[in-house]
C-alpha cells in the first residue's frame, strides 16, 4: 500500500534542501532551478511518485555535495494528476514563469507528446525518463528509458530459445501497445519464429474471458504481455484463475508498476521482464541506492526502473552543465556530442547516444517466480538504443522534432 | 354555417382500452359546445387526438376544410387549432409579460408586441402582475393566463379542458365573461366542463361522450331532460 | 467433442458477459428503475464493496463473508449518502446527477490519498476446470451462478415481499403512500441504500479477479449503465433480457472482431436503442404484451 | 416570422436592446460600466503581467466559449448534455488535420478554424436531430451524447497505426495529435504567429466579448424566448404552435459550435490533441464549470468557468491531489446550498445590498 505525501511537502523538502544545502560556499550565479513535472495523482501516482523521489534524493545528494559547478539545485516540482492538459499549463509555467533551467518530465507517451511542443517552443530542455515505444528524434528532448530495441532484441530471442518458436503477443491497444507489438513481431520473424496470434485490447478493458480462450486455442509457446493501466492488469489475475500456464515475456509489467508486489501470487509467476533496473538487482550499486533511496524515504513501496532512470538524469545532467560550464543548452548538447556523456550508477554504466539523445542500458532479465521473488536468468551489458540512429535520426546534424516509428520511420536524407 | 371541424370514425385503443369508438362529430364556425360525460368517457383522449397528441387507430379529423389527421401538434396550432389544459400550462419561472410574449410574438394583429401584451394584461386583469413570475399567481390567475397564451396563435377553434376547475363562483362566473367575449370575436369554443351551471352559462350546444361514443347531443336544456344521459351520470356515481 | 468444445466455450463467453452485466447493473438499475436518480457514483459503491471485501478476507474472513460484508457496507453508506444528499434533490433528476459525480469524485480522490494509489488484490478462489482441453476459471462460473440468483432474489423481494410491495407502490404513488402511513423516506432511504449494497456486492463478487485501484469502480460503470438504459426503468422486465442481448453482442463482436469493437458494438447499441425504443426494452415488452 | 415594417435604423436599436433581457441578468448603465470596465482591464492585463500568466489566461478564455455554449444548452433549453467534447475533439482533430494539410500560409490556419467550428456544429446538428426527433429526452439526453463522446475516445484511442491517417495528418492515437501550426494571422511584411501571448490573448478576449454580447442578444430574442419556455414547459410550448424539436436541434447545435470553437483554440494553442479530451473526466468538466457559476445565466457561467479554472490550477498548484476533493465538494455544495450556481447568488446577493442601498 501507498501513501503519498501531498506534493506541497515534495515542494518545501526541496526549497528546504536549497536552502540548508545553500549555507556552504556557493558561487554567486544563484540556484540551478529544475522543473519536475510528474503525476503524483490521477491514474499513474502509484509508479510516478517514486520518480519525484528519486530527483529528491540526487538533488540532495548533489547539493551536499557541493551543487552543480558550485551552484545549488532548486526543484520546482508540480503535480500534473495525470492529465495532459495539466502537462501543458505546468510546462508553460516552468518555462515561462519560472525560467527553469531543465525540466524532468512525464510519464505516459501521450503527456509527453503533449508538453513537446511547447518544449520545442521556447527551446527548452527536457528529460524524459520513461520506459517507452521509442523514435522521438528531438533536439529539445533528453530521454533515459529503454526503448523496444533495447528490451526486445534481448527478451525475445531468448524467450523463443528457452520456450519455444510460437509467439501470441497481448497489447494494449495504443501506441505503446500497437509499436511494441510491432517490435515484437519483427524480431520474432528474424529469428525464424512463428506469430501464432496478436491480440489488442482497448485501454480500460478488465474482463479477458474471451482472450483467454484465443490464447488457448493457439500453441502458443510463450505470451507476450503489453498491457497497461490498472484495468488492464486484471489480466494476471484472471489468466493465473485459467490456468492458462504459459510463460510470459514483458517490457512494461514489474519494472514500472511492480505488479510481482501488488498482486497474490502466484498470478504473476513465470513472467520474464526486461528491464534496465529495479530494486531486487543484486549489484553493490544498486543495493547501496536502494540503502540511501529509504534513508530518505522509508515508506517507498518500490523503487523501479523510472526512479533509476530520473535519478541516472539528475547526474548526467551534472555533469554535462559541469562539463560545458553553463546551463546553455547549446553548450549541452555540445557536451553530448562528444560521446562520452557516461554515469556509472544504480544500473551499471549507461552512456548518452549523441545522434537519438537516448539511452544505453544494462538490461536484466527479471524473473518473477511461484512466490513473486525475483531471480535473474541473464544480464546483458552496454545494450545500446541503436535504431534511431540507424534509421536516420541523427541530431548533431539536424533536428526534425518527431516521432518516429518502424513503420514511418524518418525520411531518407 | 360552415363546419370548422369534423370528426369521422375516429378509433383509438390502448391494448383494451377503447378510447374513441367511432366517433363521428361536427362543430360549426363560430359555436360554443360543451362536451360533457362521465369520468373514463374519452373526454381528455378525444382533445388529444384532436391535438394530435395521439394518433389515431382509423378515422379522420378535418379542421377548416383539410384533413389534418396526419400533422404533428405544432401544424394543428399553426392551422388555428389552440388548448388550454386542465393543470395550468405556462411557464412557472417566467414573469407574466415572458409568458405572454412567447405565445404572441409570432401571431400579431398588426400591432407591437408590448402593444399586444399590455392588451392581453387588460383582458386578463393582471395589469401591473407583468413581472410577477406566473408560477406565484393565484390558482384562476394562472388559467386566464394561460387562455389568454391559447388565443396568442390566434386560434379559429379553441379546446378548453375544464376550465373553470378550483376557481371560486366569483372566477368562474368572470372566466364565462371572458370565453363570451371571445367568441364574439369569432373563435369557435369546445370545452370539456363538469361544472352544470357553467355549461349553461356558456354552451348553446352539448355533446354527451359515454365509452368513448357520443350518446347524444343537443341543446342545453334537451341533454338535461335526456334519460339516457340521467342513467349513465347515476350509474357512473354508483362506482 | 471439438463441437462441444467450441459450444462449450461460446456459452461460458456468454455466460461470463452476461454475469458482469447483471451483476454490475443491479444496483443502478434499482436506484434508477425505483427512484428515477441517475447515480453516477455507481461505480464508487462497487469500489467499496471492493476495498471492503478485500480488507475482510485478508483480515481472515471466510470469502462469502467477506463479500457479504463489502455489500453491508456499502449499503450502509448508500444509506448516509441518500439522507445528507439525494433525499434533498428528488425533484431534481439532472441535479442529482451532478451531486452523484461530486460524490464520486471525493470517493475516488479521498480513497487515493488515505489508502494509496493500490491495494493488495485477494487471489481468485477455486482454480479450474479443463473441458476439452481447455481450461476455464470455476470461480467465473460462480459468478454466472451469482448473477442468476441475483436476479430471481430481486424478483422475490420486490413482487413477493412486504418491502417490495411498499417500496413499488411509494415509487409509484408517493402522496398515496404517505396518506396510507408509509414512511416514505424511509422508504426511498432503504432503496438507495439496496442500490448500494447491490453495488457493493458487485465490487466483492469481482474482486478476487480484479486489479485493486480507486477508479476501479470506472471499468464497471459505461457496461452496467448500458444495461439499464437497454433495459429501461422497469428492471426485472428490462434488464434481463438487455444483459442477454448484450452479452450476446458484446461476446460477438468481441470473439470475431476483438474487444475493441466489443466495446464500441455496446455503445453504438445503447444509442440506437434508445432512438428506436425510448422506453427501453421494458418499456416495448410492457407495449407490446398489454 | 413576421417581419413588422421598420427602418433598418431602428430595427439595429430593437437589436440592441436586446442585449438587455429577461433572460441575462444585468441591467441598466450601471452594469454596463461594469462590464466596460472589465473588458478594459482584461485588455490593460497584459501590459502589468509576465508572458506566462496572459498566455495562461488566454488558456482560460479557451474554454469559456464551450462553457457559454453549454450554458445554452443546459440552463437555457433545459438540455443535459455530458458529451460537449465529442464536438470539441472533433473540432480538434479537424484543425489539426486541415492544418497538417494544408499549412500555415495565407492565413489558412483561420479558414482552419472556421471550418472546424463548422464541422463540430453540423455534427452537433446531426446528433441533435437524432435525438430530439427521436423524441429522446431527459436524463437519455445525457446518457446518448456521453455514449458519443466515448465511442469517439475509444475508438480515435487506437488510430495509432500508420494506416490511419488523412492526408499528411496522422491520427497518432491516444498519444494524440500533434504538429500542427498555431493560429497564423496575414499580415503586411509576414504573418503574425499567434502564440499563447498577448496577440493571442487579444484575439481570444476579442472572440470572448462578441461571443458573449451575441449570445445575451439571442437569449433576449424570440428564439431565446421560446428556448426558456421549452425549458420551463415544452408540452405547452408545442401547443402554441412552436416545433420544440427544431428549437432543441438549433441550440444544440448552436452549443456544439462554441464547443467545437473552444476544441479548434485549444488545439492550436497547445498544436495538440488527444483522445483524452474526449474522455469521461474532460466531459465533465464543462458541467462543473457551468453548474458552479450558474448555468441559467451566460454572465455567471462566463465568470463561473473563468473563476473555477484558476481555482482549480491554483488548487493543483499549492494543494495538489486535494483538487479533486474540493471539486467534488464545490458540485455537492452548489447543487444543495446554490442550485442557481454560486456566482448567481453572489449577484442577486448584490444587486439587493445594491438596491437597499440605494433606497
Amino acid at each position: 500500500m501507498t501513501r503519498n505525501r501531498p506534493t506541497l511537502a515534495g515542494l518545501m523538502a526541496g526549497a528546504a534542501m536549497a536552502l540548508v544545502a545553500g549555507a556552504p560556499a556557493f558561487a554567486q550565479e544563484g540556484p540551478i532551478r529544475i522543473g519536475v513535472l510528474e503525476d503524483q495523482s490521477g491514474d499513474f501516482a502509484a509508479a510516478t511518485m517514486v520518480k519525484v523521489h528519486a530527483i529528491e534524493l540526487a538533488a540532495k545528494e548533489i547539493n551536499d555535495a557541493g551543487g552543480i559547478d558550485g551552484r545549488p539545485v532548486e526543484l520546482v516540482v508540480y503535480d500534473t494528476q495525470s492529465d495532459n492538459r495539466r502537462y501543458q499549463e505546468f510546462m508553460r509555467r516552468v518555462l515561462q514563469s519560472d525560467k527553469v533551467d531543465v525540466v524532468f518530465a512525464g510519464f505516459s507517451s501521450a503527456s509527453r507528446e503533449a508538453y513537446r511542443p511547447i518544449v520545442n517552443q521556447f527551446d527548452g530542455l527536457a528529460f524524459y525518463n520513461n520506459q517507452y515505444e521509442g523514435g522521438v528524434c528531438d533536439n529539445n528532448m533528453i530521454v533515459t528509458g529503454a526503448v523496444p530495441e533495447q528490451q526486445f532484441s534481448t527478451l525475445i530471442p531468448w524467450m523463443m530459445e528457452e520456450y519455444g518458436p510460437n509467439v501470441y503477443t497481448l497489447a494494449a491497444d495504443y501506441n505503446f501497445g500497437q509499436i511494441s507489438a510491432e517490435w515484437v513481431r519483427q524480431i520474432v520473424e528474424e529469428n525464424g519464429g512463428t506469430m501464432v496470434g496478436e491480440e489488442f485490447i482497448p485501454l480500460g478493458v478488465s474482463q479477458f474471458g474471451q482472450t483467454i480462450q484465443n490464447i488457448q486455442a493457439t500453441e502458443a509457446d510463450f505470451v507476450v504481455t503489453l498491457l497497461v493501466g490498472a484495468a488492464q492488469a486484471s489480466y494476471y489475475e484472471q489468466a493465473s484463475s485459467a490456468s492458462v500456464g504459459l510463460p510470459m515475456a514483458s517490457s512494461v509489467n514489474v519494472g514500472q508498476g511492480y505488479e510481482h508486489k501488488r498482486f497474490t501470487p502466484p498470478s504473476l509467476a513465470n513472467m520474464f521482464v526486461t528491464t534496465n533496473y529495479i530494486e531486487e538487482i543484486d549489484t553493490p550499486a544498486s543495493k547501496d541506492f536502494v540503502e540511501r533511496f529509504h534513508a530518505m524515504f522509508p515508506d517507498e513501496p518500490y523503487i523501479n526502473q523510472e526512479a533509476a532512470n530520473s535519478y541516472i538524469a539528475m547526474n548526467l545532467y551534472k555533469q554535462m552543465v559541469e562539463r560545458a560550464g553553463t546551463t546553455d543548452h547549446d553548450a549541452i548538447r555540445a557536451v553530448l556530442a562528444e560521446g562520452d556523456v557516461c554515469f556509472d550508477g544504480p544500473s551499471g554504466n549507461v552512456c548518452l547516444d549523441p545522434k537519438s539523445q537516448h539511452m544505453s542500458h544494462t538490461i536484466y532479465l527479471a524473473k518473477v517466480n511461484d512466490d513473486h521473488s525475483i531471480s535473474f536468468p541473464k544480464v546483458w551489458e552496454d545494450i545500446k538504443p541503436y535504431w534511431l540512429g540507424e534509421a536516420g535520426c541523427d541530431l548533431t546534424k539536424n533536428d526534425p522534432s518527431a516521432q518516429y516509428t518502424p513503420s514511418s520511420p524518418p525520411p531518407a536524407q | 354555417m360552415t363546419e370548422i371541424l369534423k370528426v369521422h370514425g375516429l378509433r383509438k385503443a390502448f391494448g383494451g382500452v377503447v378510447v374513441a369508438n367511432g366517433i363521428d362529430f361536427s362543430l360549426s364556425a363560430g359555436a360554443m359546445h360543451c362536451l360533457i360525460g362521465p369520468n373514463g368517457a374519452g373526454k381528455s383522449s378525444f382533445f388529444r387526438l384532436l391535438l394530435g397528441e395521439h394518433t389515431p387507430d382509423a378515422g379522420t379529423i378535418t379542421f377548416d376544410g383539410s384533413d389534418i389527421t396526419g400533422l404533428r401538434s405544432f401544424q394543428r396550432i399553426r392551422r388555428g387549432i389552440s388548448v388550454k389544459f386542465q393543470v395550468p400550462g405556462i411557464f412557472k419561472a417566467l414573469s407574466v409579460r415572458q409568458n405572454l410574449e412567447v405565445a404572441f410574438q409570432e401571431h400579431r394583429h398588426g400591432q407591437s408586441l408590448s402593444a399586444t401584451v399590455r392588451e392581453m394584461l387588460d383582458f386578463t386583469d393582471l395589469r401591473g402582475e407583468d413581472k410577477t413570475p406566473a408560477g406565484i399567481l393565484s390558482h384562476g390567475q394562472q388559467q386566464w393566463l394561460e387562455i389568454a397564451m391559447a388565443v396568442g396563435v390566434e386560434p379559429k377553434l379553441l379546446l378548453l379542458d375544464e376550465p373553470t376547475a378550483g376557481m371560486s363562483p366569483d372566477e368562474t362566473r368572470k372566466t364565462g365573461e371572458m370565453l363570451h367575449d371571445l367568441n364574439s370575436r369569432g373563435i369557435t369554443i369546445l370545452a370539456v366542463e363538469h361544472d352544470m351551471a357553467f355549461v349553461e352559462q356558456i354552451a348553446r350546444r352539448v355533446t354527451v361522450l359515454h365509452f368513448g361514443s357520443i350518446f347524444a347531443e343537443g341543446t342545453i336544456a334537451e341533454i338535461i331532460d335526456h334519460p339516457g344521459v340521467q342513467e349513465i351520470y347515476l350509474g357512473a356515481a354508483d362506482d | 467433442m471439438a463441437l462441444f468444445q467450441s459450444v462449450f466455450a461460446m456459452l461460458y463467453q456468454f455466460g461470463d458477459t452476461f454475469a458482469f452485466l447483471v451483476i454490475s447493473c443491479a444496483g443502478l438499475a434499482v436506484i434508477f428503475g425505483m427512484m428515477g436518480v441517475i447515480n453516477l457514483a455507481h461505480g464508487e459503491f462497487i469500489m467499496c464493496g471492493a476495498y471492503v471485501t478485500a480488507s475482510a478476507a485478508r483480515g481472515g474472513l471466510p470469502l462469502p463473508l467477506a463479500i457479504l460484508t463489502g455489500a453491508l457496507v456499502a449499503g450502509a453508506v448508500g444509506m448516509v449518502v441518500e439522507r445528507l444528499v439525494i433525499r434533498h434533490l428528488y425533484q431534481r433528476p439532472l441535479d442529482s446527477i451532478i451531486a452523484t459525480w461530486g460524490i464520486s469524485l471525493i470517493a475516488t480522490q479521498g480513497v487515493l490519498i488515505v489508502l494509496g494509489s493500490t491495494m493488495q488484490g485477494i487471489g481468485t478462489p477455486l482454480g479450474s476446470i479443463d473441458v476439452g482441453g481447455r481450461s476455464y476459471s470455476l470461480y467465473r462460473l460462480v459468478l454466472m451462478a451469482c448473477a442468476l440468483g441475483l436476479l430471481g432474489g430481486l424478483y422475490l423481494l420486490f413482487y413477493h415481499s412486504r418491502f417490495g410491495v411498499i417500496a413499488r407502490a411509494t415509487i409509484q404513488k408517493p402522496q398515496m403512500a404517505y396518506a396510507l402511513g408509509v414512511n416514505t423516506g424511509r422508504m426511498y432511504g432503504l432503496t438507495f441504500g439496496l442500490g448500494a449494497a447491490l453495488a457493493g456486492l458487485a465490487g466483492g463478487l469481482y474482486a478476487p479477479t480484479m486489479t485493486m485501484v480507486p477508479t476501479m469502480g470506472a471499468t464497471f460503470i459505461v457496461e452496467s449503465f448500458v444495461t439499464v438504459v437497454v433495459g429501461g426503468a422497469d428492471i426485472f422486465v428490462g434488464a434481463a433480457p438487455a444483459a442477454a442481448i448484450l452479452a450476446l453482442i458484446k461476446a460477438g463482436l468481441t470473439a470475431w472482431y476483438g474487444q475493441l469493437f466489443g466495446q464500441i458494438g455496446l455503445l453504438v447499441t445503447v444509442i440506437l436503442v434508445i432512438r428506436i425504443l425510448p422506453g427501453g426494452l421494458s418499456g416495448w415488452l410492457k407495449g407490446t404484451t398489454r | 416570422m413576421t417581419i413588422s415594417k421598420t427602418s433598418s435604423g431602428s430595427r439595429a436599436r430593437t437589436f440592441l436592446t436586446r442585449l438587455e433581457g429577461p433572460q441575462t441578468m444585468g441591467r441598466g448603465p450601471a452594469f454596463w460600466i461594469a462590464v466596460t470596465v472589465a473588458a478594459a482591464a482584461a485588455a490593460a492585463y497584459p501590459l502589468i503581467a509576465d508572458a506566462w500568466t496572459v498566455g495562461n489566461a488566454a488558456y482560460f478564455l479557451i474554454w469559456t466559449f464551450m462553457a457559454m455554449g453549454l450554458s445554452v444548452i443546459w440552463g437555457y433549453a433545459g438540455v443535459l448534455s455530458f458529451g460537449q467534447t465529442a464536438f470539441f475533439g472533433l473540432a480538434g482533430y479537424a484543425y489539426g488535420v486541415i492544418t497538417l494539410n494544408l499549412g500555415a500560409a495565407y492565413g489558412l490556419t483561420i479558414l482552419a478554424l472556421v471550418l472546424a467550428v463548422v464541422i463540430g456544429g453540423l455534427f452537433a446538428l446531426v446528433i441533435g436531430y437524432f435525438m430530439f426527433y427521436g423524441r429522446i429526452q431527459g436524463v437519455f439526453i445525457g446518457i446518448v451524447t456521453l455514449s458519443v463522446t466515448l465511442v469517439l475516445e475509444t475508438f480515435m484511442a487506437q488510430t495509432a497505426g500508420p494506416q490511419w491517417r488523412i492526408g499528411e495528418a496522422r491520427l497518432n492515437g491516444f498519444n494524440g495529435m500533434s504538429g500542427m501550426p498555431p493560429l497564423t494571422l496575414p499580415w503586411f511584411g509576414g504573418d503574425i504567429v499567434l502564440y499563447p501571448g498577448p496577440s493571442l490573448y487579444y484575439l481570444l478576449l476579442g472572440l470572448v466579448v462578441v461571443s458573449y454580447l451575441g449570445l445575451r442578444i439571442m437569449l433576449n430574442s424570440r428564439f431565446g424566448n421560446v428556448l426558456v419556455a421549452i425549458r420551463e414547459n415544452p408540452h405547452r410550448v408545442a401547443m402554441l404552435g412552436y416545433d420544440v424539436r427544431l428549437y432543441q436541434t438549433l441550440a444544440f447545435a448552436i452549443g456544439g459550435a462554441f464547443a467545437a470553437l473552444s476544441g479548434a483554440l485549444y488545439t492550436a494553442w497547445g498544436q495538440y490533441i488527444t483522445p483524452s479530451s474526449m474522455g469521461l473526466t474532460s466531459a465533465a468538466l464543462p458541467i462543473v464549470w457551468v453548474a458552479v457559476g450558474g448555468r441559467r445565466d451566460i454572465t455567471a457561467t462566463l465568470i463561473g468557468t473563468i473563476i473555477v479554472l484558476a481555482g482549480f490550477q491554483m488548487l493543483t498548484i499549492y494543494g495538489s491531489q486535494y483538487a479533486l476533493i474540493v471539486m467534488g465538494g464545490l458540485l455537492l455544495v452548489t447543487v444543495l446550498v446554490a442550485p442557481q450556481g454560486l456566482v448567481v447568488g453572489a449577484m442577486t446577493l448584490l444587486g439587493r445590498i445594491f438596491r437597499r442601498g440605494k433606497s
